[in-house]
Formats: structure tokens, sequence, C-alpha cells
């Protein structure tokens, strides 16, 4: 490992969290335009932020030291995971350390956390908001599990950075596995990330709430956090999506100047692309019932190990 | 006959001899609590660490001891036998019992049924019984040892024998054993191939035919299986555990199921030599059964100790199939990939031997602090009983397979030789298989839910009841059994290569293929052949610690104003009172509402217009309907059949008799 | 020499007992009688270690490895079943259920049945053989009905008409015998009944009528073993008459009528061609042992249910030594062992515990253990035990039949594990709920004599364990007699 | 036509009479005539010891015909009638098999009786080999009169009588058993009846009768 990698490392983080709240604020404006609304400004995440930032934090009685570390150790998941996923470049120090599978158990371990301290000042909505986030959870993890073995099977590794060198390099043509699995992955995102059909972001209807349900009792900085980590995790879901379906641009060498004047643009470009196509995906579809969230999780499970089984049955 | 007694097995069979000592002399003051209670458990204790050192020390050095006792049959003498894989399991033994005996120091209390004294006489038995069974070396000591572990563990499951459920439960479980302990008698008398030697290496030399080896090996999955309870041999599993004290359920889930895993792989992988790889389809699939039904049964239960007896099944299931895996890929020629899956089983073993007596003490202090098994009646404990809190919190995130805690370890390890068996040279199988994967992770998943069910209705949120009011927090002893397991979890989730090097050795001597060791670093575990797989834990938790050191810094930097408390917001609705928190049964409602087909559900909802309105659900296995009750009933009905035969009058008997030698005298004269 | 004593302290002490009859100390000199006894039989045990087998009395008596080793077993539980007894008969006489006048013919018909037994082993002739066996019969059924209860009556008069007329079917089974020895070792054969010359003789008996005399005797003396279905006198007579005897009973006389069956096979298999003996006891085994484990759920008599797992263990020793061959004869002998101490300790527990309950209905018996913990230990001890479970001797019988069993009769293991399945679970499920829970008993004036059943379970825990060189050999060469 | 020598032939008619009571007695139903026939049965087998004894000139028979005429003759009948007097009961009940019945039963089992007594014969050598025939017929019937009999009286006589058979049998075949063998029976024989008459009190004063359907509660079935 050269410097220059950890450069490369550092820059990664970083770009995820300025970029994260920006790609939200994107998404927002997209949805707006399609829905014939005026958009709110492409920064309005940030002042979000800053205006929560700047407030006084307000904690229930009886919560516990647990309700108040959580924000930073899910923020920290979500930023560690931002520096495993090669969104430019592949030659990341932090990537040997944790594979695909250490991916999503970081995800799992955010989740985890936050579903505790939701639990922890025990009322009614906080329990019922980690119920269902669980519910969402235990479908989606091993749905996502399954996509990234689908490509680590092509690849025969499940580091991302091999993964998507590999998938880069060109001589992987267009296999019908892994496009069942990009089907699958789309599911998980929308599921992972509070979107519509399976949440509603914008809502404050508490009785259909998923995610928002379990940061009702967070306030100021701690939400802020809570917040930050989620647009962290849609930009996370993103990224590993172009990692393995669309790992063009990444600099799989040393990443030199060169490099990132492919990797910026490459990503911005994707990102925006994604941006549109989420929106497009949330208007044209309608929030479902809760109970209706597991049909469609294991749909996307069930997407997954198809492709898995293409896979083995066509070697492709 | 050896001349120079070997030091660490001689060291090994003296420790287990001074715990038959300590629980014997439990019997010269079997009242006093201070005595029996504290002072003996405690020095038990110290034994089993220092058996938990030489077994490390012969696991390390990799070599074998061979010792020869004059008892047992005539022409058979007890022979015992140190191996790596043995000095695993008695690692593994030595190393949880320390914890689990230190804190039952301070655990047992007066009017727990049993005296303290006989307590503590079974209890050292069992310990011992289970370090016989790890260091016999011949079929007969085997079994005795086998026996008198189970025997010994059912005084200690019916330690409260007043209560009928419990005594229940000792019945079916002392009957599910011993079943599966004349299977395992049937499958050494296939083994000893009429060579007449009841030893290992005879049974080593003996060359079976295919289908003798299959038998075997199918008799010892039914015994081994009944003590680890693979389904559908279950059922005395989440009955036993629980109705035993925390600590004896601990050392029964967390040390006496390995014991089952431990025969299996003697017997599987050792005495019968090379295994078929179909054997191996076997245990994998009743092992992928198995981790599905006890995650989805753990996730619908409400009695904090059933739970865990649950998740306990489907750990053992994670296993079998780690041994189903390994034997595939051992039979087909992979020795380096079932190296790599026998290497996740074993490990974890380890795991779930530490996380699982953690989370079942913790549980303990909980029911002595509160009374309650119930999760129903508990919760908010982490205010009340910080100690027992964040420890079991550990446990409680090492069993959910979150990195950098042990139980991910051997998840990534199962997963990545998983991922190898697109290379069967089995078609069908090696589809069969990623169905298999997609199993385990669902049910790696499921278990993170249970957990947060587990520990976020004990110890978070508010108080179901007002009494959870005076509940305390435990003593020290106890604490320090909680905070060594604890660290165990730890140890083994950040230094997996030095586990996996001192791992090498069983594996090598099972399928004669040691793991390959990629990375030349200390911190990272790189074992997957011929692919650029690596985790460093080490580097993980660095790297979110610093991460989130870093925000907290940052934070505080920009921001310093002070946190006010206030009442619980939700959504401004005043009034609310603890019991709207989800239930236990609220918070399994979607699995159950899920995999309804699973359960037998009976259900006592309340009416519209109800004063009191009062909600019951009771659930259990459909496999009581479906297999076991039909079949005491065809034993019932069969015994009617039989009693037919003794019906009183003298003539009839007579009868009998006549005609018994009339037939006979036919048979003589035709013969 | 010994054997005079060995059989002659019986005689004495019948004779004694009926004369003193109801004297004071009875008991005592019935247990100060036994003990002789015992020391006789260790000496005889010991010469014949030392020796090898004896012949006695021109050739009436004969002392081999194999019958020895029963005597000194015979004398020992006679001793212990003598200890235990005399608390026992004392808080029956303090209950009113016996009179000094019953308690009298108790004593003396104790002594005769040792006498009995003692003689069945020991002599060489077979006719002698038959007269003792009996004579057993004769001095029991009184003693079954002691308490002239109607179900004693009836158990009694079961027990007699069945044996006798099974006994009687032995008879014509050993004239048979002599008639096929006398062509062979010449008419005027005083010898042609003495086990001795016809073991020497055996290839040259001749097989058909041979045959026909095993049936005989196999149906004769088989009754007295209670192999099914000519066990229904067992059960009854166990339940009904007095704990002492029943004891006896199950641990002593099925013992020797199993005996003299072996004995009978090792003739006729010597001289059949066939292997029918063997396939007969093999048969005889398999049945009794699955209608006893089946018969085990239905019984709610403490004692009945003791009696039905003899026959079942019976049949395990019946079945073993059909199977034949050092190892199976050597467990078979073994489970012979171990059973009667084990069942007869159990049946020491069981009459206290039911002296306690003041009933043998095992419904009402409950708590032992916390009423009287030495006696609830016992009998769930001494249950574990007959249950096969190690570290008890049991085990180590049943052990080695099995394994035998796997190799050379795997078609008979899956139904001898289902019926050791059925009968765990039949036991268990009645012995578990009367040593545990709450209790209704009371306690009793006369402490409980344990000492004879802790002294059993730890013999049989011992040969569990360790079996010592010369106990081994001793069995080897009784193994080896049998031969097969 | 070969000589039969006469003591042949009258033993052979022994053996004949012999099978002929034990008909009888399956066939009788009161206990007294019963009683009269065991006794009869017990002189003829005197009778056919006598003769076998002075026939083969072998002495210890003489002794067993004292026995046998003392024991089976005089004492059991004696003994018998007056238990019969003291507890009234004089007639059986109706056998479970009808007479008729009884009968088929038992020429079937005398057939299969000679069949089996074929291989004996051919291998014994006394002159009443023939005879044996007869003896295990007469022992099967005993036992199917014990079978089908309800009174404990009437099934006591079934036992006797096929001790009866078994000592013909001895007898026939071998010349009978040796003496000590011979003293030990009788011995068993005289103290079973012994112990059956105290048994026939006991039982009579619980059940004030000697019905063998008083003795059917001991049972698994309900």
């Amino acid at each position: 490992m050269k410097p220059v990698d950890w450069i490369t490392q550092v820059l990664e983080m970083a770009a995820a969290l300025a970029a994260a709240p920006v790609f939200l604020g994107w998404l927002n404006q997209c949805r707006a335009w399609l829905q014939n609304r005026r958009a709110p400004s492409l920064w309005l995440p940030y002042r979000n932020l800053h205006k929560l930032f700047h407030k006084e934090a307000v904690i229930a009685e009886n919560a516990s030291p647990l309700f108040r570390i959580a924000p930073y150790v899910v923020f920290g998941a979500m930023v560690l995971a931002a520096g495993i996923i090669p969104s430019m470049g592949t030659r990341l120090p932090l990537v040997v350390s944790a594979d695909a599978i250490a991916l999503v158990g970081l995800f799992a371990a955010a989740r985890m956390f936050m579903t505790l301290a939701a639990m922890d000042v025990g009322t009614a909505f906080g329990t019922l908001g980690a119920r269902r986030e669980m519910m969402v959870g235990f479908l989606a993890e091993p749905a996502l599990l399954m996509v990234i073995f689908v490509a680590s099977l092509i690849s025969s590794s499940t580091a991302l950075p091999v993964i998507t060198a590999h998938l880069a390099s060109g001589h992987v043509g267009l296999s019908p596995s892994l496009a069942f699995s990009a089907v699958a992955f789309i599911l998980v995102l929308l599921a992972e990330n509070a979107r519509i059909p399976v949440d509603n972001p914008a809502t404050h209807l508490e009785l259909t709430m998923i995610h928002e349900a379990m940061v009702l009792e967070y306030s100021a900085r701690h939400l802020a956090l809570m917040e930050w980590a989620a647009q962290l995790k849609l930009f996370n879901y993103v990224c590993i999506g172009f990692a393995l379906f669309f790992p063009w641009g990444v600099a799989t060498g040393h990443i030199g100047p060169a490099g990132l004047l492919v990797a910026i643009p490459a990503l911005a470009v994707k990102l925006a692309a994604a941006g549109l196509g989420l929106a497009v995906i949330e208007t044209v579809s309608a929030k479902m019932r809760v109970m209706r969230i597991p049909e469609f999780l294991g749909t996307a499970f069930l997407f997954a190990v198809l492709g898995l089984l293409v896979h083995v049955l066509l070697k492709a | 006959m050896i001349t120079t007694l070997p030091p660490l097995l001689t060291g090994c069979v003296a420790l287990l001899c001074a715990w038959v000592l300590v629980g014997l002399a439990g019997l010269l003051r079997p009242g006093s609590v201070r005595f029996a209670g504290r002072t003996l458990f405690t020095l038990g204790a110290v034994l089993g660490l220092g058996l938990a050192v030489l077994a490390g020390a012969s696991l390390l050095s990799g070599g074998t001891e061979r010792l020869i006792l004059p008892l047992g049959l005539p022409n058979l003498p007890v022979h015992l036998r140190l191996d790596p894989l043995s000095s695993l399991f008695l690692f593994l033994l030595g190393a949880s019992s320390f914890g689990i005996s230190v804190f039952a120091g301070g655990y047992f209390r007066q009017g727990e049924g049993t005296l303290p004294g006989l307590l503590c006489l079974q209890y050292h038995l069992f310990l011992a019984s289970m370090g016989g069974v790890l260091l016999a070396n011949d079929a007969y000591g085997f079994l005795v040892a086998w026996e008198v572990m189970t025997l010994s563990s059912y005084f200690l499951v019916t330690t409260q024998h007043r209560i009928p459920e419990i005594r229940r439960a000792g019945f079916l479980y002392l009957l599910m054993a011993h079943v599966g302990a004349l299977c395992l008698l049937l499958c050494f008398g296939v083994l000893q191939g009429g060579s007449w030697l009841f030893t290992f290496h005879a049974m080593r030399a003996a060359h079976l035919s295919p289908g003798w080896a299959a038998v075997a090996f199918l008799l010892a999955l039914i015994g081994f299986g009944a003590k680890a309870g693979l389904v559908p041999l279950h059922v005395w599993l989440p009955d036993a555990h629980p109705a035993a004290p925390s600590p004896v359920s601990a050392l029964m889930s967390g040390v006496m199921l390995k014991t089952a895993v431990y025969g299996m792989l003697r017997v599987g992988l050792d005495l019968l030599g090379r295994p078929l790889w179909w054997w191996g389809l076997a245990p994998l699939i009743l092992g992928l059964l198995t981790i599905f039904y006890g995650v989805v049964f753990a996730a619908v239960q409400t009695d904090m100790k059933r739970l865990l007896a649950y998740s306990s099944i489907e750990n053992m299931g994670l296993v079998f199939a780690g041994i189903g895996l390994t034997i595939v890929f051992a039979g087909s020629g992979m020795p380096a990939v079932a190296a790599l899956a026998l290497l996740a089983t074993l490990y974890h073993c380890l795991n779930h031997s530490f996380m699982k007596s953690l989370l079942f003490l913790g549980t303990g202090s909980v029911l002595h602090a509160t009374g309650e098994r119930n999760l129903g009646r508990l919760g908010g404990l982490i205010h009340r009983m910080p100690w027992v809190a964040w420890l079991t919190l550990i446990g409680t995130l090492a069993i959910a397979g979150l990195p950098p805690l042990n139980g991910f370890v051997s998840e990534w390890l199962l997963l990545q030789s998983f991922l190898f068996a697109g290379q069967l040279p089995h078609a069908f199988v090696n589809l069969l298989i990623p169905m298999g994967m997609a199993l385990v992770v669902l049910g790696a998943a499921l278990a993170g839910y249970v957990m947060v069910k587990f520990y976020g209705i004990i110890f978070l949120g508010q108080p179901r009841e007002t009494s959870l009011a005076h509940a305390h927090d435990c003593g020290r002893l106890e604490r320090i059994g909680l905070l060594w397991l604890a660290l165990g979890c730890l140890a083994l989730g950040l230094f997996p290569l030095q586990v996996v090097h001192a791992l090498g050795a069983v594996t090598g001597q099972l399928v004669g293929a040691a793991v390959p060791q990629a990375s030349a670093h200390w911190w990272l575990l790189a074992p997957v052949p011929g692919r650029s797989v690596s985790y460093g834990p080490l580097v993980f938790l660095t790297a979110t610690a610093a991460v989130v050191l870093l925000t907290v810094f940052v934070v505080r930097l920009i921001y310093r104003q002070r946190v006010r408390r206030g009442p619980a917001w939700d959504c401004g609705f005043g009034a609310a009172t603890a019991r709207m928190q989800d239930t236990a049964e609220g918070f399994g409602q979607p699995i159950r509402h899920l995999f309804q087909p699973f359960f037998e559900i009976e259900r006592e909802l309340p009416e519209p217009a109800d004063r009191t309105p009062r909600y019951r659900i009771a659930i259990r296995e459909r496999i009581w309907r479906l297999a076991y009750e039909p079949l005491a009933r065809a034993v019932g009905r069969l015994a009617n059949a039989a009693a037919r035969i003794q019906q009183g009058r003298i003539s009839v008997y007579l009868l009998y008799s006549f005609v018994t030698l009339l037939v006979l005298l036919a048979v003589a004269l035709i013969s | 020499m010994e054997l005079v004593f060995l059989l002659g302290f019986p005689v004495l002490g019948a004779a004694l007992l009926g004369i003193l009859g109801a004297h004071r100390r009875a008991p005592e000199i019935n247990a100060a009688l036994s003990l002789a006894t015992f020391i006789a039989s260790c000496a005889l045990a010991a010469r014949v270690i030392g020796h090898g087998s004896l012949l006695f009395g021109d050739e009436q008596f004969f002392i081999d490895p194999f019958n020895v080793f029963l005597v000194a077993l015979t004398a020992f539980v006679g001793l212990t079943t003598a200890l235990f007894s005399r608390p026992y008969m004392r808080v029956e006489v303090d209950h009113g259920r016996l009179t000094p006048a019953r308690l009298r013919l108790y004593h003396s018909m104790y002594q005769l049945f040792m006498f009995t037994m003692l003689l069945a082993l020991t002599t060489n002739n077979m006719g002698l053989m038959w007269v003792a066996m009996e004579g057993a019969t004769l001095s029991t059924v009184l003693l079954v009905t002691l308490y002239r209860t109607p179900a004693s009556l009836e158990a009694g008069w079961k027990y007699f008409i069945l044996c006798g007329v099974g006994i009687a079917q032995a008879l014509f089974g050993t004239i048979l015998l002599y008639v096929a020895a006398e062509k062979v070792l010449g008419a005027q054969g005083m010898t042609a009944l003495l086990w001795t010359h016809l073991d020497a003789v055996k290839t040259q008996l001749e097989p058909t009528v041979l045959a026909l005399a095993f049936v005989f005797l196999l149906v004769g003396y088989g009754t007295k073993v209670g192999l099914v279905p000519l066990h229904s006198w067992l059960p009854d007579a166990h339940a009904e008459g007095p704990t002492p005897i029943s004891a006896v009973l199950s641990g002593l006389l099925l013992n020797v009528a199993l005996y003299t069956v072996v004995r009978s096979k090792v003739l006729v298999e010597g001289s059949l061609h066939s292997r029918l003996p063997s396939v007969l006891l093999m048969g005889f085994g398999l049945v009794s042992v699955v209608v006893a484990s089946l018969l085990l759920w239905r019984q709610r008599d403490i004692k009945r249910l003791f009696a039905y797992s003899s026959i079942e263990h019976m049949g395990i020793a019946t079945f073993a030594f059909g199977m034949g061959g050092p190892i199976a004869n050597f467990a078979a002998l073994l489970h012979m062992t171990v059973h009667s101490l084990t069942k007869s300790s159990i049946f020491f527990t069981a009459g206290h515990a039911a002296q306690k309950a003041g009933t043998q209905i095992m419904e009402h018996i409950r708590g032992l253990i916390t009423l009287s913990p030495t006696v609830g230990w016992g009998l769930m001890l001494g249950s574990l035990a007959i249950l096969g479970v190690p570290p008890f001797g049991v085990f180590t019988s049943e052990f080695l039949i099995l394994t035998t069993a796997m190799r050379d009769q795997p078609w008979a293991t899956p139904i001898l594990l289902a019926a050791l399945a059925v009968a765990f679970a039949g036991i268990f499920s009645k012995v578990q709920p009367m040593v545990f829970g709450e209790t209704t008993g009371r306690r009793l004036p006369h402490a409980p004599a344990l000492l004879p059943v802790f002294t059993h379970l730890a013999i049989v825990l011992l040969l569990g364990l360790y079996i010592p060189p010369y106990l081994a050999e001793w069995y080897r060469a009784a193994a080896h007699l049998i031969g097969g | 036509m070969t000589h039969i020598p006469l003591a042949q032939q009258l033993l052979d008619t022994c053996a004949a009479l012999l099978l002929l009571l034990s008909f009888a007695m399956l066939s009788q139903r009161r206990v007294v005539t019963l009683v009269n026939l065991y006794a009869a049965q017990g002189a003829v087998l005197a009778a056919a010891t006598l003769l076998l004894a002075w026939r083969t000139g072998e002495d210890h028979l003489y002794v067993s015909a004292a026995l046998t005429i003392a024991l089976k003759v005089l004492f059991l009948p004696w003994l018998l009638h007056r238990l019969i007097r003291r507890l009234e009961v004089y007639w059986d009940t109706e056998p479970l098999l009808n007479v008729s019945g009884n009968m088929l039963v038992g020429l079937v089992i005398v057939v299969f009786a000679f069949s089996l007594a074929q291989p004996i014969t051919l291998l014994a050598s006394t002159a009443t080999r023939g005879a044996i025939g007869i003896a295990v017929s007469v022992v099967l019937l005993a036992f199917l009169m014990m079978i089908t009999r309800r009174k404990a009286m009437s099934q006591v006589v079934g036992f006797l009588s096929m001790e009866n058979g078994v000592f013909f049998g001895a007898m026939s075949a071998s010349y009978g058993m040796p003496m000590v063998v011979e003293l030990g029976v009788a011995l068993d024989v005289l103290v079973a009846v012994l112990v059956m008459g105290v048994f026939f009190f006991q039982i009579r004063e619980r059940f004030d009768s000697l019905d063998l359907h008083h003795l059917e509660t001991l049972k698994e079935h309900e």
C-alpha cells in the first residue's frame, strides 16, 4: 500500500460525506420535477443538517447511554462503509480488512444499533419502528448478500475491488445471472433506504412509517447524525450498485491525477443517472401495506437466488 | 504399555479427577452455601482454567499422547488419547467452564431444590464426564463417560423436581439421550468390525464394507444428532435447557452440545477413515433444516431461556451443516476447501460456547434479580443492572453475527467455503448447495432479529412491571464470570488468525490439509485457498472507532450546548405507559405471520366489547402432533395388544404352555 | 467338605427355625445361618478357583466355574435378603399383616428354598436337579400365599399349577435324556443321568430324541425362567408375595432355572448338528424382551412392574446364550449376575417404599426423595442401573450383547433397540414421579435396612467400571464350559 | 405268526388300559369318580411295574411298584376323597370344551403322540418300547384335561395323572429311573399333594368354593 492509496481512501470517504446529502437533494429535485412540483434547492439537505446541529438536544428521561452512543456508531459505520466500496478507485487500504460480507455485516451492525436505540426509550412508535425495520432487514440482508455472491462467484472473490476490477476488465460479457441480481438489488435498495414503495421518507403519518418511527425520539445533533447516516447509506448502496453492475470509469490501478480525472466525472454522471432512475421508480409506484413488504423482499431474495442458480447452471 | 507418563494427558486426567474430588467434597457439608456453593465452585473454576491451559498447550504442540488405565472391561482397559481434536474441545470445556463455574460460585443460593453440596457433586461430575468423553479412546470408556454426562446433567436439570413441567422435561431428555446412546452403542458395534477390539485405533484399522460404513455413519448421526438437538430429534432441548439452573443451562448449551459435535467429527472423519462424499448430504440437509427451524421458533418465544435454547438449536444446525460440507468436500477430493469448512465448523463451536454461555448466564442474573423468565414482564433493566446489560450486549451482538465480534468470523468462513460449492464435480449437488447458502444467510439475518428482540425487550424500554424497580445488579463473582466470557467473545473476534493457526493441527488431523495462509500480516485473516479474500477485524475495529471518535470530537468542537432531559415525545402522545411497548409476542408477530405453517398456534382473543381485554397465544411445535404423539399412541396400542396375552384365566395360561409344547415338538420333529 | 456345610446349613436352618418357630431372635438366626452358608460358598468358590472343577459324593455332585459362581451369588443374595427381611418382616407383623406362626413358616421355608436352589446348582445328576427345582417351587408356593389375601392365593395357585405342569414336562425331558444316554453309557446307568458323563459322550447321543428332550426341558424349565409365553405366573407371584420372596424369586430362582436350561442346551447342542437350540433360545429371548417391555407400560403396581422387567432381562440373557460364542456367553453370565444383584436391591427399596406409602400402587407413592432420601436415591439409582445406564454393570453386559448382536445377528438389533427404548420409557416414566415431587408417605418405626441395597448397588457399580481379573477369569472359564 | 410272550401281552394290555383310563378321566365330570379313576390308573401302573419287574428281574422296579401302590393307589386317593368330603366338591361344572369335543381333540393328540414317540421307540431297547407312545399320550391328555376343567380339584387330579404318564414313560422306555431320582420324584409328588391340600383349605376359607373363576382377578387386560 502506497501513501497515494491512503490518500484515495480518505478522498473517497470525504467525497461520500460531501456527496451523500447532495445526492439526496438531487433525488428530491428529480421527484419534484416528475411530479410537477417546484423543486427544492439542491442544498436543502445541507441546510437541514446545519439547522439540526445548532439546535438544543432533548433526550427522554429514561434513555440509556446506548441511546446517545447509537447515532455516532451508525454514522461511523456508514462512513467506514463508504471507505470500503470502490466508488472511484479499487486500491483501497481498508478493503483488505473488510470484504463484501463484512460490508453487509457493517450495515447489519448499524441497523442493530439503530433498532436497539429505537427500543431504548420504550415508546409505542419506537418499538413499532424497530420491529418493522428488523422485518425489512432480515429479508433484505440475505438478498443483498446473494446478489453480491453472484458477482463474487463470477469473479471468484468476495472482495469488492477484485469484483469491480474483474467486471470492469471487460472480459465478462453480458451475463443473465447479473441481470437477475440487478433487479434484486434495486428492490433491496428501495427497501433498505426507506424509499417508496416500502417506506415514505416524506411521511409523518406515524402508523405507516418505518425509518422515521425509529428516529422519532432523536433531536438536534443526534437526529442530524442519523439523517446524515441515512443519506450515506443511500449513497453507499448506489455505489455498491455501480461497483457490481456499472464498474466503468473506476480506476483499477494506482489512482493518479489522471485516474481522478476519469473517476470523478464518471461517478458524478452515474449518480445523476441513478438519482433520476430512482425518482422515476418512486414516482410510478405507490406505497404498499406493511404486511406486503415481506412478499416484496421475498421476490428480491428469490431473484438473487435465481441469479445464483443461473450462474451455476450456465457458468455465466 | 507406556513406561513414562505423558505429561499433558496425565495432567488433564489429574484435573478431571480433581473435579470429581471437589464434587465429592461437596458432600462433606451439603447444606452450606458458603462452603459448597462459593468455595468449591471457585476451586472447580480454577481447575477448569488449568485444563484450558494444558489443552491449549497440547493443541499448539499438535502432538498426540496416549495412556491406558487398568479399569473397564477385563480385556479392554480404559484407553485415553489426547490429540489435536480432543485438545481443542478440552480447551473449549476448560475455558468456558471457568467463566461458568465462577459465575455459579456466586449464583447458587439456598432453596434451589437440591442441596448445594449435592448440586456441587452433580455439577463437577458433569464437567469431569465431559472431559472423559473427550479423552476416551475406546468405545466402552466413551459410552460410559457419555452416559454419566447425560445422567449428571439430568439430575441437574431436575434440580427443582417439585415442578411437574421440569420433571417432564427431565424425563424427555433422559429418554432421548438414552435412545441416542443405544444408537451409538450399535454404531460402535458396527465399527469394531468383528475384531472384538473396542479401541479406537482398532476401529480405524478395521475395514468395513461401504454398506456397513454407511450404517455406522447413519447411527452416529442419529446418536449424536439426538444430543445436539438436530431436527427432528431436538424436542427435548427447548424443555430441558431452560429447566436447569442458569449455569447448568450455560454448560449444556455451551459445552455439552459440543461434545456431540466432537463425537460426530471423531466417528465421521476419524474412525470411518475416508468418508464418501454423499454421506455429507445427510448432516448438511438436516443441519440446514435445523438452522431455519430453530431460528424461526426462537423468534416467537416469550420465555427468554427457551428463546436461547432454540437459538442453540439453530447454531447446532449451522455446525452440522459445516460438518456435512466438510465431508462433501473431503469426499470429492477437495481437501483444502474441506479444511476451510471444517475450520468454520470448529470456530463456530468455540464461538457458540462462549456466546451462548454468556447469554445464559446473563439471563440467570436477570432471573435472580427479578424472578421472571417471561419477556413480557421484563424491560428497562439496563438502568437497574448495567453490568449484566452491557456484558450481555456483547454476547448479543456476537451471536447476531456482527463484525468485528466472533460470531461473524465463523459465519464468514462458512460462507467462504460455501462459495466453492459450484466447483463440486457432482451435478445437482452444486445446485443444491447454493440454496443451502441462501438458507444459512437467511438464518443469520433472522438470528439478528431474534437477538434484537431478546436484548431490546429485556434490557431496554421501560420496566413492564413495577416489581422490576427492586432489581439489583449481579454480585462480584458473577461479574467476573460474565466478564471472562465477554472477553472471550472479543478475543475470538479480534484475533482470528491466531485461532486459525491453532486449529490448523485439527484440520490437518481430520482432513489432511491445513488452511493456507495467504497474507503475511498477523492481523489479517486470508484463509481462502487460491482467492484474494481477507478480513482484518482489528483494522476494522480501529477504523470504526477512529471514525466514531473523530465524529464525536468534531461534533463537540462545532457545537457546545448542553443536553436537556425531557419526557419522551412519542409524537406528542402524552399518556404513554410501559404497557404500550411491544410485548414479546408483538415483536415476534411478523415472523409468526410469515411462517404460519410452521407453528401450531392457539389464540385467545378478547371480545370487541371486553372491559378487561386479555390476549393469550400459545405456540407449539407441529412435530409433536405429527410424529411423537402418534408414536406414543402406537406403542400404547401395542401394549394393549400385549396385555391381551395376560388375561387371568389359568386354563388359558395352561393352553399357552400346551400349544407351545406341541408346536416346538413338531418343529423338533421336522428339523 | 465345604459342600457339606453349604448344603447342611440351610437344612439345619430349616429344621431349627421350624422348631424354634416364633422365637424373638428368629430373624437374626436366619441371617446368621445365611451368613454361614455364604462363607461355605466362598470357601467352595476359592477351592474351585484353586483346583478347577471338582466331583463329590461318588460323582453325584459336580462343581465347576459355571455353577460355583452362581452358588456364591445365590448364597450372597440369600444373605443380604435375610438381612433385609429382618426389619421388613417386623414391620409387616406390626401392621398385623402377618401372625408369628406364619413368620415361622416364612423363616423355615426360606432356608429350605435356599437349600433346594443350592442343590439344583451343585448336583451333577439331571434327575436330582429336577427334584431340586420342583422342591424350589413347593417351598416358595406357601410363601407366595403368606398373606392369605385373595390375590395372593390366586397368585400362589397359578404359580403352583403352571410351574408344576411345566416341571412335569421337564421330568419327561429328563427321562428322554436318560433313554438316549443309557443307549451309549450302557444300561444300569446310575451314571446315565450324570451331567459329566453325558457331557463326555454328548456327540454320540441320538439327535432326534435329544431334540425332543430339549423341547420338553426348555418348556419345563423355561416356565420357571419366565420366558414368554410361559411366563404368566411370574408377575402375579412376584407382586403378591412378601417382598423378600419377590427379591429371591427374581434374583435367584430365575437364574437357577436359566442355569438348568443352559446345562441342557450344552448337551443337546453337542449332539445336534442343527442350530435348533440356539434358534429356540434366541426366539424365546426376543419374544420375552418385546412382550415384557410392552407390558411395562401398563403397570400400576410397583412390584409387578419390576417383575416384568425381570422377564425382560431374562429374555436378554437367554438371547445372549442363544447367540453363543465366548463373548455372548460371558456377557450373559455377567448379565445374570448384575441383574440378580440390581433387581433384588430394587425389590428391597420398592418394599420399603411400599411400606412407607402403605400401598404398592404407584400413583400413591410420591416424593420418596423428600420422605427418605436413602430409599429415594436407592430406587432411582437401582432403576437407572436396571435400565442399563452406565456406569452400572447392567450396561456392561448389554454393551457386549448388543455389539455382538450387531455383528452376528444384525436382524435382531432393531427389535432389541426398540424394546429397550420402550422399556426405558415404561419404567422411568413411573419411577421418576415416585422418587421426585411432593410426598404423601409417613415415617416408620423401624429404620429401613439399606445396607443390602447399597452393597448390591456398589458391587454393580464396581462391575460396571472394573471387573477384577480373577472374576473375569472365572467368567471366561464358565463361558468356555458353556462353549459355543 | 410270531409268538408274543404272555407277559408282553399283559403289559400291552396294561398300556391300553392306561390310555383308556385317561380318556375316561377326560370325559368324566364327577370329581369322586375322577379320583377313583386316578386310583385305578395307579393300580394298572403298579401292575405293569410288577410285571416288568418279574420279567426283567430288576429289583428296583419292585420297590417303585411298592411305592406306586402305597402312594398312588392308597394314600393319595384316600387323601383326595377326604378332601372332597370335607370341602363338599362332588361335581365339576361343565368343562370349557364339551365331552365329544374333548374326545376328538384327544384322538388327534394321541396320533400326534405316537408319531412323536416313533424315534424314541426306535432308540429304546426295552421290551415295552411300544408303550412309549401311550405314555406320551397319557401325559398330553392329562394336560388337555387340566386345560378344560374348571374346578381346582379336577385340575389337581389331572396333574397327578400327568405324573403317572411320565412315570409310565420312564418305565417303558428304560425300566425306570435311577433309584435316587425315583425316590425324589415320589417325595415331590407327596409334598405337592400335601401343599395342595393346604391350598384347598386356604382357597376355601377365602372364597368358600373351589371354583377357578374366583382366581381370575390378576390380569393385565381389562
